[in-house]
């Protein structure tokens, strides 16, 4: 494991991209785009004063959730955090859906009852997130068992901040989950802040990955912002726990480009910091580099970018465009039958 | 589909305690589906209670889990099973540990179906010992009062072993999130051993029954009063009902087994013939299930009353565990008797 | 000793927000005892709803500490140190966080005083955002409904600026644990904003003052119908009230103020004047509080009611997000209003 | 750190007592005895049917406890598990008040309100006892907050299973406890088995001292059924905190010679291991190692003994003469005024 600073991003050699198929390039970069284009509108459309509820922003962090959910199987199951948006459209949650639910809509892909907290999508593997610090690791742990149990070949993988390490139900899962050596990945993206604390005033070590030890389990810290670095590291962690080696934990080392929800500037980060990690930002990183490969042209990526912004403008549509839930739906899926 | 079947059958003798009743059904459900299995601190060796004593030796450890003491970690764990297809049952030990998973129940178990708009379902059972025993504070939570409120959640506590099959049956094959609350007086069995207690005991049919989850029962008839328990109190106000019985006063006992769902129309029926009612639960006074009640009869039933609701609970303490504490403070039968018998004098 | 007093001092029209009054109390209280200090999650900045803005400049960190997040660790850590004599105060982000630490709470914290046969005492806060604003099931409990039942805790629902800062004042020199529930809507903060929404100001006099807890007040005078309520519904329940007063309809707000101990005289008062009762909570309406204040009506009241005891709640469903569904389900003016005709007409 | 064998006990070499206080080593073996003749009674007032309540016993885990409280200082505090009583007479507690609280008598160290998993005497710096699994370590820590703010110079002991340390609790508390350098020592009494589930079950790794890197903190795993090695760790640790260096985690390596509590022959544990540690039982190693330093004789050893089965018989007559509690008592300390 190379040696980052926690404070300030040190990126590790680029790795050559040829070894990797370019649809696969292509895939990944749509969908840092895709989620890069989709929490900018959905800024935009909070300070117009039109989208409703409380907004977690993934800005920055697109090359970790999209480098691991493309190195998972489509039958393979995420658990996503508040700040979920990037995460479930790296599992493949359409805009429509997600962006109807942020406006509570009866097309939203929880029918508006969720909101932007709880969104996924159950058709793509995505658990609907759970907002609660923590709360979801016991929960992908259990999702794994079953897979395990069923012998589906399944994996789960579960996303969580740094700040969630400190948590009771945190703990819980990696020692049942190691116990049990159940398939789920527990990844960590490390943006180095919960909320406006830095990761230095709630652990007394450097890293996250070092509590790996505490379960027996393996653990790395990579750099998060080199969607292929995260998309190795993920497809070993889920090539183990599909064959039975149990679970392992992943910390991405990223960066969020704003505060931690709409209404925070973020002024608690050192200037230098802040400077110095918004140079890594992935996405351009991610698209010249494509762009020193034969394979991609600027105007082929243009168009790819375009088409983006047609979905996330249709998504917008779609969403205004729907209906709000029937009252009588406040009184629905409290029980099944 | 099996019969419901709220009075026992009478073609065999067969009685049980509610500990054997609910390992009877247990196992029956284990063998119909292969997705149920249970989970639990030392359950191997019987679990507390002894409610999973020998599943081991039929279902093997991959149905018969030992956890480790992480009641947060494995609750989340059965919610995470139970979403992709498996029928958890989760043993506690005692219902008091249950408070350390609390935000994984209330919070994630009761609401991620609704928040998911129906995309998931929880079938997920939890066997849960309540009540006092002598054990002091920490161990005599009455747990269905704590979650009485939350929605997304049901909670059943029997009182028979007959209701105690009948319903544990159901609640496996339930899609939603159970909390089975037995008292710890009932089960039949008093930490590895199994107790002759008379309350324990009763007939249970050797073929199979369900019992549907929110159906109430009426224990004893009687035209006078109605008298509403639950648990161990159900057996208390019978014996009072029974003794009050031979003097002349005719008391009905409503059980209504489910506390979500609640059925409150058998104690409606039951209070507008009787025009009187009495509320009788274990735990803490302050904010039962009996408040619940009472607040309904107030709304709806108030025309039929001839006195005031009156409720038998706990005061508002923790339980004390000095022995003749413990019993000043659980409602026993000496009070719910002079509650009946203030109510008739008014 | 303050004086105790229930009507605002007419000295001067100071007008605040509850989280400004907060901050002055929790300012004031600080510096009259060392012991007391706030911890919470990222309170350096202010907190969720900036109850402690500026906290830090003037009490330094050693005072004012930012936590990790862990509310078990913390609530336990509180416990520890206000055994040892310490009064710490917890701001909690959202309340509904707090049910990760619901065992430290229910399990240790209340009950410890009374199973160590009065050995400790913990004096201890909890700042607890409550309610739904618009944020979905997991942000929107009603916190204070969860642990009504609880002996050993005291649990307060200020409404105004002015009941806020003299019951957070003598919050913090209880010698009880106490949640200190505040709706969300009511601070007067968004985000980390101020922001200006009428209910949210109100008058606080310049001079200390200190309101007991336990006591509720009558918010407005009248003869034909009580109505009970706390929090967000009781600026629902005055605005109708006031609407209906000008339609010729005399109805007497109540406002406990505090739900444990509760004013259960003041209330039954009232009613005894008036015959009517309507009961306002923006919780569940399962297990409500809401419920044990129909049944100690329809237990120590019923003769003096000329109608049933009505209740308006929440039905019994997780809190939706869309904004059309949660307005739906949180008790409006509309069916505030709806409810006090219906028991008029009867 | 010797290498110790998790399932069979491996003991250290013994440490000459020379350098130690003869009144030090006197009282260690009395406190030792007072705690197994305390629980033998018990014992046998339980199986009379005269005891109520349920009982966890100690034997077998004198060692451990006596060795740690000796350690601290009569005004630092401990917190106390379901397993009490060693615990609660090692840091002073009366014989006379803990056999009346487990009778439920007025003259309990609770006033009988609390009974054997509640037991404790704050004027003896003994914390009632919590019987929730995890549960203490939080409040031992904030106990180490308020002495740190305090300026005190006390510490806080919390005790603990080694079934506990998969507890969210427990990890949170060692996490706020590093990263605030609380003094607080965390000692953990690995007898192998929570109830009858044994710790290789439970954990992915060997040792609980092994978590003690998660957090930052030093950790060791000593013998435990030596007082002497655990007085020695304990005083280290106790002077780490003081002197402000924040918190230890200490594994000390047990055995209990009972089942769970009273109603468990344990014949979940496989009878070479019993065997084995049954062999290591602290008080006969204990005396025999006494007796090789001329500054003890057999008949002063006899004496203490008689003297403190004396104190058990006064205490069971103490609580037996006692009054119940008045009912009123029930109602009583709800709250504090
Ligand atoms: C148990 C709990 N405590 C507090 C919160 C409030 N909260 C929401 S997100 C967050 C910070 C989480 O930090 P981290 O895990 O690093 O994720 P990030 O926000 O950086 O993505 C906090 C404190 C919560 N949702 N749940
Ligand atoms: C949260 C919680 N879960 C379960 C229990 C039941 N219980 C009491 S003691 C115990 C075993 C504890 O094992 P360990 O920590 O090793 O302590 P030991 O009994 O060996 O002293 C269990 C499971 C409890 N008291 N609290
Ligand atoms: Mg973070
Ligand atoms: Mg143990």
């Amino acid at each position: 494991m190379q040696e980052l600073s926690i404070r300030l991003p040190q990126i590790p050699d680029i790795a050559p991209l040829e070894p990797f198929d370019a649809d696969l390039l292509r895939a990944m970069y749509r969908q840092m785009v895709l989620i890069r284009q989709f929490e900018l509108k959905v800024n935009e459309l909070f300070l117009q004063g039109i989208m409703p509820g409380t907004i977690h922003l993934s800005l920055g962090q697109e090359a970790s959730v999209v480098g691991a959910c493309m190195a998972l199987e489509a039958d393979d199951v995420i658990t996503l955090t508040h700040r979920g948006h990037g995460q479930a459209l790296a599992k493949g949650l359409s805009a429509d859906s997600l962006m109807a639910e942020l406006f509570g809509k009866e097309t939203g892909c929880c029918r508006g009852k969720g909101g932007s907290l709880h969104v996924g999508d159950m058709s793509v593997g995505a658990l609907p997130a759970l907002a609660i610090v923590g709360a979801s690791s016991p929960i992908a742990a259990g999702m794994a068992f079953a897979f395990k149990r069923q012998e589906t070949g399944q994996v789960a993988l579960n996303f969580f901040g740094e700040g969630t390490v400190n948590k009771g139900d945190w703990h819980e899962a990696l020692n049942l989950a190691s116990v049990w050596k159940l398939p789920v990945v527990f990844l960590c993206e490390n943006n180095l802040y919960g909320v406006s604390t830095h990761i230095s005033e709630v652990m007394a070590i450097e890293y996250v990955a070092e509590r790996a030890s505490s379960y027996g389990m393996p653990g790395s810290t990579i750099y998060g912002n080199d969607p292929i670095i995260v998309f190795q590291t993920v497809m070993a962690a889920a090539q183990r726990a599909r064959s039975g080696g149990g679970p392992t934990l992943i910390e991405c080392l990223t960066y969020r480009r704003g505060g931690h929800k709409r209404d925070d500037p973020g002024a608690y980060r050192p200037r230098e910091e802040v400077e110095a990690w918004f140079k890594t930002d992935p996405i351009p990183a991610f698209r010249a580099r494509l762009l020193k490969d034969e394979r991609f042209s600027p105007s082929a990526l243009d168009v790819l970018e375009e088409a983006v912004t047609a979905t996330i403008d249709a998504a917008v549509d779609f969403a205004l465009a729907s209906d709000t839930p029937a009252l009588t739906a406040a009184l629905e899926f409290v029980y099944a039958d | 589909m099996l019969t419901d079947r709220t009075a026992p059958a009478q073609s065999s003798n067969r009685e049980l305690t509610i500990v054997q009743a609910l390992r009877e059904a247990v196992r029956e459900e284990m063998r119909r589906d292969e997705q149920v299995f249970v989970l639990g601190e030392d359950i191997r060796i019987g679990g507390s209670f002894l409610f999973t004593l020998g599943l081991l030796d039929e279902f093997g450890p991959e149905r018969v889990l030992n956890t480790p003491i992480s009641e947060a970690g494995f609750v989340g764990l059965a919610i995470g099973a139970a979403v992709q297809g498996m029928r958890p049952i989760i043993d506690f030990q005692y219902g008091d540990f249950i408070f350390t998973a609390f935000d994984q129940i209330i919070q994630q178990c009761a609401k991620l179906r609704y928040m998911s708009g129906g995309q998931v379902s929880i079938p997920l059972v939890f066997q849960l010992p309540t009540g006092a025993s002598g054990r002091g504070a920490q161990h005599a939570n009455s747990v269905e009062t704590i979650f009485f409120g939350i929605p997304g959640l049901k909670i059943v506590t029997p009182a028979t072993p007959y209701d105690a099959k009948g319903l544990f049956k159901s609640a496996v094959r339930d899609n939603n999130p159970v909390l089975f609350c037995v008292h710890k007086h009932l089960y039949g069995s008093k930490g590895r051993q199994l107790a002759k207690s008379s309350i324990s005991r009763g007939h249970v049919p050797e073929t199979e029954y369900l019992i549907p989850l929110g159906k109430g029962d009426i224990k004893k008839r009687g035209s006078e009063i109605t008298v509403v328990a639950n648990g161990q109190m159900l057996h208390r106000s019978l014996n009072v009902a029974e003794a009050l019985e031979s003097e002349g006063l005719s008391a009905e006992v409503v059980d209504p087994r489910c506390l979500v769902p609640f059925d409150t129309e058998l104690v409606i029926d039951s209070v507008v013939r009787t025009s009187r009612i009495v509320i009788v639960e274990e735990g803490n006074e302050r904010g039962g299930w009996g408040a619940q009640l009472a607040a309904e009869i107030a709304n709806r039933a108030i025309g039929y009353l001839d006195a005031p609701v009156l409720r038998v609970a706990s005061p508002n303490v923790p339980i004390p565990f000095s022995p003749v504490l413990e019993s000043a403070v659980i409602p026993g039968e000496s009070r719910i008797r002079s509650a009946i018998l203030e109510l008739m004098d008014q």
